[in-house]
């Protein structure tokens, strides 16, 4: 019996992590879409005024 | 006269008319009720039954780890998948790789790909290669099973890395066992195709690693999956090596068996 | 002794629902950013060559 407690705190701890994984990949999907916009940006402000905003800055 | 004709007569009479899932279907939902689910119970049933469609999905989901075995973890397990669903596909609108003329199998695709980390930069999505062809026919047939988006694309990773995680080694070797099961059932069937040089023009490699996707009618394809899912995939070389299956793909009916049932139980 | 178990595979869970719910936090702050990165590009676009590239394209 207790080692149906156990089983059934695994799946469940499993399904939460699942869940928990997923996020992480989403944020470094857009941690690195970032980067490369960033970068983009970046390129082609010196011609351009955008450079007086930071970057991460507000739109 | 047997002891039950009014029974007797009744089961026959179902089985006559399709039914033969009666007494099968209360065996079902007597292990339906067992809290935790037993596994082993489930997938034997699934071998020898086909399993009715009105809990096919249901089962499907426990046999492929979706739902855990202890049905009262059911909601809060259902709850933590909707959400990892819904996060993905928000993020992947966010950034551009769906919008909403994208089609859903290709939404799972791309869930599919962010969550196996396989993800190419959105600059560099080409036209789907094999592998993701693969994914996209069985996509669309379980499309065709399954009605909720949520269940849709869980049911759908949780087979394809199933299918490859247990079966990924074998399927190079079926096509070996076809013929070998061939030689062994229908030896003059097989001595027919060789000689006319038909094998090697069989699609078998694409049936195999597509399981029948779009190569099946649906009601045969559910059930060949039934056993898939439950563990075994041996059912691939069986159906393969079906001579009306063959027939209707020398016959240049395409999908296969379009017409009639392949007999799988 | 099962009170025990129960009460340890809880706290397990909270600690993985907290985590995603941290992991989540921070998804939604770089897609908003995300989001406004791409409008700021989309608007100085028109007068330029960027617009050549797709939105969400190569860096």
């Amino acid at each position: 019996f207790l080692e149906d407690v156990k089983c059934q705190a695994r799946s469940e701890l499993q399904a939460s992590d699942s869940r928990y994984q997923a996020q992480r990949r989403i944020s470094q999907l857009l941690q690195t879409e970032l980067l490369q916009l960033y970068s983009r940006v970046e390129m082609e402000a010196p011609a351009r005024t955008l450079c007086s905003s930071p970057p991460g800055g507000r739109a | 006269m047997a002891d039950d004709p009014q029974r007797n007569f009744r089961s026959a009479y179902y089985e006559k008319v399709g039914f033969r899932g009666v007494e099968e279907k209360k065996s079902l939902e007597i292990l339906l009720k067992d809290n935790p689910l037993d596994l082993e119970k489930l997938s034997t049933f699934s071998q020898r039954f086909p399993l009715p469609s009105m809990y096919r999905i249901h089962v499907w989901k426990v046999l492929l780890g979706i739902l855990p075995p202890h049905s009262d973890s059911h909601a809060l397990v259902g709850g933590y998948r909707k959400e990892q669903y819904q996060d993905i596909l928000e993020a992947l609108e966010v950034m551009r790789y769906i919008n909403s003329s994208t089609p859903s199998t290709h939404i799972y695709l791309r869930m599919f790909q962010l969550e196996s980390q396989i993800l190419p930069r959105c600059s560099e999505t080409s036209a789907p290669d094999e592998e993701n062809e693969d994914f996209l026919s069985v996509s669309r047939a379980m499309e065709e099973i399954v009605d909720d988006p949520v269940d849709c694309y869980w049911l759908i990773k949780c087979f394809v890395n199933q299918f490859h995680t247990k079966f990924g080694d074998s399927i190079p070797h079926l096509p070996k066992s076809l013929e070998h099961y061939l030689s062994q059932e229908e030896p003059r069937l097989l001595n027919h195709l060789k000689n006319s040089g038909a094998l090697a023009q069989l699609p078998y490699s694409l049936w195999f690693r597509r399981c029948f996707a779009g190569c099946l009618p649906e009601s045969s394809l559910q059930r060949v999956w039934d056993k898939v899912i439950s563990g075994s995939c041996k059912i691939l070389v069986f159906v393969s090596g079906d001579p009306a299956q063959l027939q209707d793909h020398l016959d240049g009916h395409q999908p296969a068996g379009r017409h009639r049932q392949v007999s799988v139980q």
